[in-house]
């Protein structure tokens, strides 16, 4: 299946917006799979949110999903 | 008081004092305050490395920040006896010496005004997804980090 | 950043929202300041017996009042690693919806200044010899008692 | 000797400020002689301060002194 890909702050030095296709169907795959993909994230913090809301467990990924990754927030 | 609709809250470019004058004017017909408590964040001129910060860019997940201090809102109006709330932060190039955030609440007596202002100030800086990306004179540049 | 001469904190009349927006403007050569925090009273129309509060009146023995807050001041300077600390009262009739104090602290980190700040509030409640008279729509009148 | 009262707020109400002359000598014995010629100071809270200073302990007046009379403080 296709998802979108959204990055932010220092994240999104390094991985732009963009469709990816995976087999993967929870957010918990998926980060084994982003980490493998893009080598930078494995050491970082960072959060996901799908649909735009913040995955605070793991939850199922379907088609046309948007998926954010974010770094630790810094505003204020 | 609780707001069911989503209200913005960000800005583009700095927090003006003139804004936030006329936002305390604003006030003067609620007489049922007797206490305001603000908090504004000022982007410092730091040095890191020998290097000196000269602005902070920000950048939002805007609709998930919405959502999120929609939530948070409701939160502090059920926690405190708040006449007034209001929130307001910069997105875009702020140089050092500007106003980034801006958190204005009030109530009848000060406590709870002042409880909820502080409240608010810790839950905008680690639970909106906000970056700042910290502007060097040289155009290098680093992300901020909350501690 | 101690201060020896004794600053004068009395206005007459209300502190008005433009006097707050300079306080404010004016810290923005100040680039190793990260945070303010502002505390600000205002008078309330408050019902009593009935009768409604359409200002307050404020005197003050100030000779007292300004020994006692320049001791604060520099307590408080001791205490905390602020940049600025400014604090205004009103002398006089003082209306409802207009404000009659204002504390503005400014630090590096937050966490300074919004301590400093309530503490402030605090100490000036208890320790300042001020009064407020409660002037009625009636023209009567009852003397305030902070709680 | 002599002395100067200054009151302020509810006090300043029923005692105006005035020169006295007293034979006591010490602020505790100031208060029982100013509770007897002022009755309606004698139920109320109220705080001394000699020469603009706070007096937080007995103290020994002096002729030309000025006493300050204050009800609680209600400022803010």
């Amino acid at each position: 299946m296709e998802i979108e890909i959204i990055s932010f702050g220092k994240i999104s030095e390094f991985i732009s917006n963009q469709k990816i296709t995976i087999d993967c169907g929870t957010t918990d795959e998926l980060k084994t799979h982003l980490e493998n993909i893009f080598p930078q994230l494995a050491g970082m913090k960072y959060k996901l949110a799908l649909n735009k809301n913040l995955v605070q467990q793991n939850s199922e990924i379907k088609n046309s999903d948007s998926i954010a990754i974010m770094p630790p927030f810094s505003g204020g | 008081m609780s707001e069911k609709k989503i209200k913005n809250i960000f800005v583009d470019g700095p927090v003006s004092p003139e804004f936030i004058a006329k936002s305390i004017a604003n006030h003067n017909i609620k007489t049922e305050i007797g206490g305001h408590s603000i908090f504004m964040g000022q982007v410092r001129k730091d040095e890191i490395d020998g290097k000196i910060v000269s602005a902070i860019d920000y950048t939002a997940f805007e609709d998930l920040a919405l959502n999120k201090i929609h939530e948070i809102r409701e939160e502090i109006f059920d926690k405190y006896p708040l006449s007034c709330m209001h929130i307001h932060h910069s997105l875009g190039t702020i140089k050092a010496g500007e106003i980034c955030l801006f958190v204005f609440t009030s109530s009848k007596h000060r406590k709870p005004a002042i409880e909820a202002c502080n409240e608010l100030v810790e839950r905008i800086k680690s639970e909106l997804p906000i970056w700042g990306k910290e502007i060097f004179a040289d155009a290098s540049h680093q992300w901020k980090e909350n501690i």
